[in-house]
């Protein structure tokens, strides 16, 4: 990595704690939180790119480890990584690196900018929606002893709020690509 | 137009950044000059109620920067120190419509006017180019226009030369005697005051000459040296 | 919360080495997550607080430094009283504001060198073992905890923009142009790193 | 200290900022002036290695800036036109420590060098001041100090007086004439070039003019005139 890889990396942690700042919402059904951190993700994604964006949301898990109370509603240590939210802490990871990887892929500057916006949209879909989903539930579903579709059924009440996110991410993306494009140059 | 401060008073944090001023400002052509951190930022941001009075008030045209905000802030239009700072979408063009876009005009109409005014400022051919790469004055051109497109009756320009060359400062000079509207003009760039009608000097956050240009910039001269 | 800011002193907490400070809190996370009893949970609270101002920070400085993430606290712990029982709601606010109390101790008695210093010796292992540059993560981390501050500064400064140019301050209209100032800062940044050579190849 | 381009130009994304610059700088003083995007900054960067040459080379002592990257970049520390981006902590003494840590020296060693260099800019009242509250002339020397303190043979600074007052622009331009260290300064402000042994004029990516002060300055607002 570059040195400005490594600052790029170390920006979209800083803007995950930013997001964390924002209160999140808990709900008395499912023990997770609705919190504008999961935007952080989609938004890595589809700005630094899959290598980068990944290494952001390991950061951020590095300082969560530490013990800093980083995550919405200012939580932090170790014992978050065997709580219920586990599974989507990994799933930021790869969701990070998912989005970035079809954003990579499908998005090129000069396209239409409707096609770059839904290729954007496609990307924080699949990488911060369903991989990171598919990483939380399976986990949640292990924690709780109730099925993967109870589980999955339940959390449908984070996806209005994630869809929103996503379009925000994809708007976000398509913004920085035309005015200070970072995402094909490669970590 | 009449800007008026009543006693006017800024606080940051328990520490007093603007004294109270009183003052009445009403000249087409008017400069602020002062030493870093002499609160000329400060006073300017009163006038559009980014910087809100810890006492005192100030009106424009008569309206209360506080109490009718909106509509005060509406005679204003407002060029940051650091220009990019205020350029909010990614082109050119796109920033200048986007200041018109809540003001129940329809496309055609934002579109005309958008071209309008890159045609008076001479810079058409910038339209689609991405804000963030434009030269110093390029950008500094491209702000004056994006603030200028919402009709505001006074301008204020925080330091406006800063990063500019020789020719660029002689642009904005010019541009700035051209233009109809009143003008206020934060500066270091003692040049660019030339025949201005009136300007402020301060001194740790108070008004410490107010006088034509020659005489004032002298008083700025000699608190400097001190 | 991460804005970095260690205050001088010779208090207990200051003398005590980073490496145990990280210990503490980082056994205290796992801990207060063990229990729901408040007869545990409310005096590590009250420990907690203590602690924190016995680093000669001042009651003042002190609030203002916790009051938004105690806040947010506050909400969540709101919500479980809603939805769980009274009982779970105190417990949250405890263990919460506890853990949150000893991170800003932490921080306001260790200096970013010192926080940079550990991380880099804490990831040695894994740099032996070829996973990780010790140094560069270490560099990272200190530059988050710069640029968390930065951005809620320039947040303010792009939201004064728009009302400067009589736009409504909208969160999307507003993550634009602070993710492209960022990341241009970045860039310079970046090249001030190399400028100062604070990498070795 | 003798830096030396032979040939070497600078494209971004195929279009030229350096035209081929040969040249040889050995003076102590060493001004460039020239209109904004006229190649000044890119020039500089050559010169430590941040920018590289997309054709012939840049040597600093000898030392090869792509060959030997790292010790050419030791000889020279650069001052950036908004020095705050380059105070990496944000305490000043922790920031001038930190340039010192790669460098395998001890702690006892650090500390003392660290202070050394903030009595030596008057500035150790400073030591514990957070840097992103210091006023502007404040961080320009903070920067210079924390430049300075890992011993480079040249001094590069890029616009350094650009939001500075008449009062920290004397203050700059006394700094840098009693530096002991070859100094390489690119400036608007013409005033603080006053003495120098040469001064550079860039134009479109071309040296226009190398000669004394007064020359140059001449020659440059020729070309700003057109
Ligand atoms: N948001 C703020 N919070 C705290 N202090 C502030 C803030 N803005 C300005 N100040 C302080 O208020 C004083 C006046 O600042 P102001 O920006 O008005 O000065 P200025 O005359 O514009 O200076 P310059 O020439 O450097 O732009 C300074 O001491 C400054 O540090
Ligand atoms: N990273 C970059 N990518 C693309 N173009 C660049 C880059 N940096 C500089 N340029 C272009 O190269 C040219 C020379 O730029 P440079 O920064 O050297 O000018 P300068 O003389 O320092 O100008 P100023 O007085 O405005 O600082 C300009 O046209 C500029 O737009
Ligand atoms: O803070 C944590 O411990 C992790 C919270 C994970 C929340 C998940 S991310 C996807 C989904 N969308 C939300 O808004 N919340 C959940
Ligand atoms: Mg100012
Ligand atoms: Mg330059």
């Amino acid at each position: 990595m570059t040195t400005r890889d490594i600052v790029l990396v170390a920006l979209f942690a800083a803007i995950m704690i930013v997001l964390g700042l924002i209160p999140p919402v808990t709900l008395g059904f499912i023990p997770v939180p609705i919190t504008a951190q999961s935007l952080g993700p989609m938004l890595a994604g589809c700005i630094i790119g899959a290598r980068r964006g990944a290494a952001s949301m390991l950061l951020l898990l590095l300082l969560v480890a530490i013990g800093l109370p980083v995550l919405s509603g200012g939580r932090g240590g170790l014992a978050v990584f065997a709580g219920p939210t586990a599974g989507y802490l990994v799933g930021w990871v790869v969701g990070a690196f998912v989005t970035g990887l079809i954003a990579e892929r499908f998005v090129r500057e000069g396209q239409k900018e409707v096609l770059q916006l839904a290729a954007f949209l496609g990307a924080a879909v699949i990488g911060g929606i369903l991989v990171n989903y598919l990483f939380g539930l399976a986990w949640l579903a292990h924690m709780s002893g109730k099925a993967f579709l109870e589980v999955s059924l339940a959390s449908a009440v984070f996806l209005p709020g994630d869809l929103l996110k996503a379009a925000i991410a994809a708007l976000a993306g398509r913004a920085v690509l035309a005015g200070y494009p970072l995402l094909h140059q490669r970590a | 137009m009449d800007i008026v401060f009543t006693a006017a008073t800024v606080s940051y944090a328990g520490r007093v950044a603007l004294h109270p001023l009183s003052l009445t400002l009403s000249e087409r052509r008017i400069g602020v000059v002062g030493l870093n951190g002499s609160g000329k930022t400060t006073m300017a941001r009163l006038i559009n109620g980014l910087v809100k009075p810890s006492g005192g008030a100030v009106t424009v045209d008569g309206l209360d920067t506080v109490k009718d905000e909106e509509a005060a802030r509406g005679k204003t239009g407002f060029i940051f120190q650091n220009p990019q700072h205020q350029m909010i979408l990614p082109i050119l063009a796109e920033d200048i419509a986007f200041g018109l876009k809540n003001r129940g005009l329809d496309k055609a109409e934002i579109a005309a006017r958008t071209a309008a005014i890159l045609e008076r400022f001479g810079i058409s051919h910038l339209a689609r180019r991405r804000v963030h790469e434009l030269s110093g004055g390029e950008t500094q051109l491209g702000a004056i226009a994006s603030v200028l497109v919402t009709g505001p009756k006074l301008l204020i320009l925080d330091e406006p030369t800063n990063q500019l060359d020789l020719r660029n400062r002689a642009l904005i000079a010019r541009t700035i005697a051209g233009l109809p509207e009143q003008v206020l003009v934060i500066s270091h760039d003692l040049p660019l005051l030339d025949g201005f009608d009136r300007v402020l000097v301060f001194h740790e956050g108070r008004l410490a000459a107010d006088a034509p240009p020659a005489q004032a910039i002298r008083a700025y001269r000699e608190i400097a040296a001190c | 919360m991460l804005n970095g800011l260690d205050i001088e002193g010779r208090t207990l907490l200051h003398r005590l080495p980073v490496r145990g400070k990280l210990v503490l809190l980082f056994t205290a996370a796992i801990l207060l997550f063990l229990t729901s009893d408040l007869r545990i949970l409310g005096p590590a609270l009250a420990a907690a607080a203590v602690l924190f101002l016995s680093t000669g920070i001042g009651l003042r400085e002190a609030f203002r430094r916790v009051r938004f993430v105690l806040f947010t606290v506050a909400l969540v712990a709101a919500a479980n009283y809603v939805f769980v029982s009274p009982r779970e709601a105190a417990a949250v606010l405890c263990r919460l504001s506890a853990l949150v109390l000893l991170a800003a101790a932490v921080t306001a008695t260790t200096g970013i060198p010192a926080f940079m210093d550990e991380v880099a010796r804490l990831l040695a292992p894994f740099e032996r073992l070829g996973l990780v540059r010790a140094a560069d993560v270490s560099l990272a981390v200190g530059l988050v905890i710069r640029f968390v501050p930065e951005i809620l500064a320039r947040y303010g400064e792009i939201s004064a923009a728009h009302k400067a140019r009589g736009l409504p301050v909208r969160p999307l209209t507003l993550l634009t142009p602070l993710v492209i100032l960022t990341l241009k800062d970045a860039d310079t940044i970046a090249m001030a790193i190399d400028a100062r050579g604070f990498r070795r190849h």
